[in-house]
């Protein structure tokens, strides 16, 4: 298979597409997806190839277009919901938490809810703070979903396949300020599995496990460290639900200490789970130092650039913490 | 259902005056549709008795008094069609044509009720029947319903659905984005409100800023009509021609349907917020003896055949119950079976 | 607002057959309904050249076109009167009183603006004018509005408070849920849609049922009236019957303004969705132009005032923009201050 | 100040009396929460003594309600706004989340948000999936808001004092199966401050931090260790945000040992966060083992009752993690 450069934008439509042209029971829905491509371009020109009727405008109307995306769901149908901002997602909890998560509890197992949700998520865009939320870690609470979180173009792609084939509701949050990012793009049909991380880079003196737009970040700071001579291992985790524990504790086991990377509020998201489960796993007994978190600050996104930065872990932050964590200064 | 093989005798017999359901369908049909009326019925008494003997755990939402809505609303409808449901949810699902003992067992919590015990009564279904389920959230399954009737469009078939609700759920944005994205894409989607009243204690005047429901339906240009939900005949005439329209790609219809629900809301009710004359009244426009007058008056059942049937359906609800009481509770290492598929 | 102390002149000159608003206002009112026109545009302008020049974060979403509908509506309302606004705001601000210097300021995201560089654009207000603010979310501010409206009734003050959205606010639940509350409730508020046609890039053909979103009004049992919202009489004469139908306690109303955006969506919009011949059409009924020839033709004003009008807002704006400039950033180490109050 | 035996509900009815007979701006918003008395009858008669206009039922619009709430707390008011049932929260957690917790901040401190929701929540009562859930944790990610849980009628009712005093939105949530439970509550009007927690129990060998029902569950697994010789200290959490860090911090410190319970989903629930909070502080060089937690399980809640007893922590499930804990099996 050939492999290209694409953007993690063009991946997904890629990625859309592929399952579009494969089975007709694939079909998009959103706001402004059509024409207009998407607030992010992301469904760029898919109308013109697969019509108005699987590429399909919605009114404003979250909930009604979720339940709409559920229905189908229910019915034999395999939608891809595209939610114009994540933040938005906040009118349509209903129903993916009440109906599209427990709808197979409720009914016993006689019905399956194969949709897919789409959450262009994350801050850096100066849209402030009702369009700036990382909110994964409230889909990650809630049995019945499956909540992932691509880093790479190549994960985006294989992993919205792989959800798209899911019988099960998955969400998928996009980092915005990825969508532009380039990388390799194997042509065609593969998927990345649901529920496994992945080891960017081999470490030895700590694990640093980040999510979304971290990742790139975490790496980063991996080679800033190593010139200093401290050996970060960098865990991609990829899958917030279900998380993959026995990559995370593998690595702890290695290295010994524990910097989780995040961007949702340090409260309760993403890096509290994944401390807590190393907390109380096997891994326990191999830690050489605290858990630290470097997580999103307990502040709303606000306007003004400088101050954006400011509450969200940036490269400088992640070196100190690893820093001080591998010299037993924290 | 058999009844869903009714022929339209309507047409040949213009002229006739008979209510519209009595000659639009045939004696069978309408038999059948008395019978799901006490089943309902006598389901509901069962469970509430069940309830009250410890047997039913949570609460219950009946539906006594509401029944010609529930079974003149699917007279029309095929094992294809879908609706979906409410938590006053009974009625419909019998309508729908599913078995009282699984009902009776998913409500003792057991493996052979049609959940397997995990949902109850507020979630009972039968989806091979194309009930997609009682729903917990007040307008919950409105915008369910017309996905469902997206994939109909999509997949080329000309079933329909039926949404159930009730006044309550009028104002709730479900029920206002739904009908929208309805009506913009014409979708074979009949909305039925159930319009007892009140939600919970909340009467319509109090909560809603129209006199019907069904005046809403101009808000979103699709037809709307009021009938009385106590006479099946009524009821059915309307949904007739509502699932005439949608099978022919003419869009969804609003149908409210006066009605009342002689019990309380739930279990937890006090009922400070009805008078008994209001209860009273409506006990006397009870629907099924209503319908069952109007069989035996214009000749398309006995007395004897009346009292037949009732005896059938004792012996269903008994036959149900001990259904019920003898299956197996479900395990609790199989807790989190049906989680996710596999 | 000077506007506000407005005199009803309107009475004593029956007959008079110019248009109501310059019959129903004092002249320095309606030169001051001009002059606010004329700033909103110039400011939208201004900020529009700065985010090119990079000095403004972000997007936004710019009136220019729609500014008879702010500030028409506007007209009637005093300083203890309320708003709530939508992501395309910069005009209801405006019209609602704020001063362009620390709206500038605030896109600049300085310690100057009003929202202290927290908010930006999207949630530009001025609280002390009655301006609660933009919104991000569309349809967000609609309930809140209805909530200030129940203060005014509770707290027994005879204010009303407006609430702007665009058409394609009209199809969240938030508008519904709303509405109907404000009507039950008979609450002291003004809905006021502005219709520009499209919800992004989709149409209200393609996303409502309706053709206009005052045929919704009925549903609520509320006044629904449409204006051309490009003529600032048409729209302040339903603003004013609205506002005084609030002040009397009868109860809420919706109005729709047909109007136009003549540039994109926001900074992001490829234009796919618009044809050049209607954009231009609507660039020819500018509600800027017609309103001053009114004023013109009418008397009111002399070219030469309105040449100095325009110069002294082009001074506003040069001077906004510079001490926008000069003003200082916010501290890093104060991000978290104004999450909690203390 | 004479102390009465009071139900949990009656405990936040006096509350919500006391503050609506001493401030006019006080006013109960909620569906049903008039003549009906509420769905757990915690505002009861309260319709009756405050007329129609200050215990005010709504339509049945979470959405619409709760910004109502906020819009009338923004410009003067002081709503105390009921969900009939905190699953209902997703229909309004646009409201909730978007507005009420970040508009002080979007606005640049020129308002503050005076608003008090309250939540029934948890399960037990047979009402299902859609009935039951434990939802908190969601809220304790969103700065702005604060979000307490009381578990005694004592703290229902000083909580909620200080909270309708609070000039920040206060969410409460209020588990149903307490709403009967009796206990001590002071007259008249008193406040429990928000952000402190309690210790219930002294203890030495282990911590249990548990929070609203789990606490009594707690106290009773306390005493069958006791039994065993296993000196249990039991922390009632009681604020979830903002979390009373030293209070939990300084018990890990003496005990060396952490339990947390919860109700609420075990992963990214309540309990992931203390874990998380410990795990980086200095109470982690005290710890003796891992940090164990239980939490409700990964399943929507059932219907069957055997089944909803199994998927939430029970007394024996308590002891049991406790007694390995402490004896190093865990
Ligand atoms: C979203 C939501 N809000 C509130 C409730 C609580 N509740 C259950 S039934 C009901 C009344 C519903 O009234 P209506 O729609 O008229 O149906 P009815 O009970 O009269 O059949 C309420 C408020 C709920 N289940 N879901
Ligand atoms: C709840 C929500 N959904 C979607 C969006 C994205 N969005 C921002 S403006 C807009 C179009 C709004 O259309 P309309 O209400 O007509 O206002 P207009 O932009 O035309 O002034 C959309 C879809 C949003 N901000 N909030
Ligand atoms: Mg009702
Ligand atoms: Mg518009």
């Amino acid at each position: 298979m050939t492999t290209r450069e694409l953007s993690y934008a063009q991946a997904i439509q890629e990625a859309m597409a592929i399952a579009m042209e494969a089975d007709e029971r694939v079909f998009l829905m959103g706001e402004d997806i059509g024409v207009y491509g998407g607030a992010f371009q992301v469904t760029g020109d898919l109308v013109e190839r697969f019509g108005p009727e699987r590429v399909r405008d919605t009114p404003i109307s979250e909930l009604g277009g979720a339940g709409v995306a559920v229905g189908a769901a229910v019915t034999g149908m395999r939608p891809i919901f595209e939610f114009q901002f994540s933040d938005f997602a906040t009118l349509a909890m209903e129903q993916i938490v009440n109906q599209a998560a427990k709808m197979r509890y409720m009914l016993g197992g006689e019905v399956s809810v194969p949709v897919v949700m789409r959450f262009p998520a994350g801050s850096g865009t100066g849209a402030a703070a009702q369009h700036s939320q990382s909110l994964e870690a409230w889909f990650g609470h809630v049995p019945g979903l499956k909540v992932i979180q691509p880093a790479t173009p190549h994960d985006a792609k294989g992993m919205l396949l792989a959800a798209i084939a899911d019988p099960d509701p998955v969400m998928i949050f996009e980092h915005k300020l990825l969508y532009k990012m380039k990388g390799p793009v194997p042509e065609g049909h593969y998927t990345v599995p649901i529920g496994k991380a992945e080891v960017r880079r081999q470490g030895s003196q700590l694990t640093i496990v980040a999510t979304a737009i971290m990742v790139h970040k975490a790496l980063e700071a991996a080679e800033t460290l190593a010139a200093e001579g401290i050996d970060a291992e960098v865990v991609d985790l990829r899958t917030i639900r279900p998380m993959d524990k026995d990559t995370v504790i593998a690595s702890v086991k290695k290295t010994s200490r524990l910097l989780c990377v995040y961007e949702g509020v340090k409260t309760l998201g993403v890096g509290a789970e994944v401390s807590a489960m190393i907390a109380e796993s096997e891994a326990f007994d191999y830690l050489d130092g605290p858990i630290v978190r470097l997580g999103g600050a307990e502040t709303p996104i606000p306007y003004n650039p400088e101050l954006e930065k400011a509450v969200v872990p940036q490269v400088p932050d992640i070196v100190t913490a690893a820093r001080e964590l591998v010299s037993g200064r924290r | 259902m058999a009844k869903a093989q009714a022929q339209a005798v309507a047409d040949s017999v213009r002229g006739d005056n008979r209510p519209f359901a009595l000659s639009h369908f045939e004696p069978a049909v309408l038999e059948d549709a008395l019978r799901q009326m006490y089943l309902i019925r006598r389901f509901e008494e069962g469970a509430e008795e069940s309830y009250m003997r410890g047997l039913v755990h949570g609460t219950m939402h009946l539906s006594i008094g509401q029944e010609a809505s529930a079974v003149g609303i699917c007279l029309p409808l095929t094992d294809a069609d879908m609706i979906t449901s409410t938590h006053r949810g009974h009625g419909h699902c019998i309508a729908k044509g599913a078995e009282v003992k699984r009902m009776f067992a998913e409500f003792f919590g057991k493996t052979t009720g049609y959940c397997k015990g995990r949902g109850g009564s507020m979630h009972i279904a039968d989806v091979s029947k194309g009930n997609l389920g009682a729903n917990g959230i007040v307008g919950g399954g409105i915008p369910i319903a017309v996905g469902a009737a997206l994939s109909i469009r999509m997949q080329k078939r000309n079933d329909v659905v039926v949404s159930f609700f009730g006044d309550g759920a009028n104002n709730e944005g479900a029920f206002h984005e739904a009908l929208n994205i309805a009506a913009v894409w014409k979708l074979p989607v009949i909305f039925v409100c159930e319009n007892n009243g009140y939600g919970m204690s909340t009467s319509t005047a109090r909560s809603t800023a129209v006199p019907n429901v069904a005046d809403r339906a101009a808000a979103y240009a699709m037809p709307g009509v009021i009938v009385d939900g106590n006479d099946l005949s009524a009821v059915a005439e309307a949904s007739v021609a509502a699932v005439e329209r949608a099978r022919a790609g003419e869009g969804p219809s609003l149908i409210e349907c006066k009605t009342y629900r002689h019990r309380g809301h739930s279990k937890s009710d006090r009922n400070r917020y009805r008078t008994k004359e209001e209860i009273e009244a409506w006990i006397a426009r009870d629907p099924i003896g209503r319908f069952e007058s109007q069989l035996v008056e214009y000749g398309i059942m006995t007395r004897d055949a009346v009292e037949a049937l009732r005896e059938n359906v004792e012996r269903e609800i008994a036959d149900g119950i001990e259904f019920a009481k003898a299956s197996p509770m479900p395990l609790t290492q199989d807790v989190a079976m049906y989680v996710y598929t596999d």
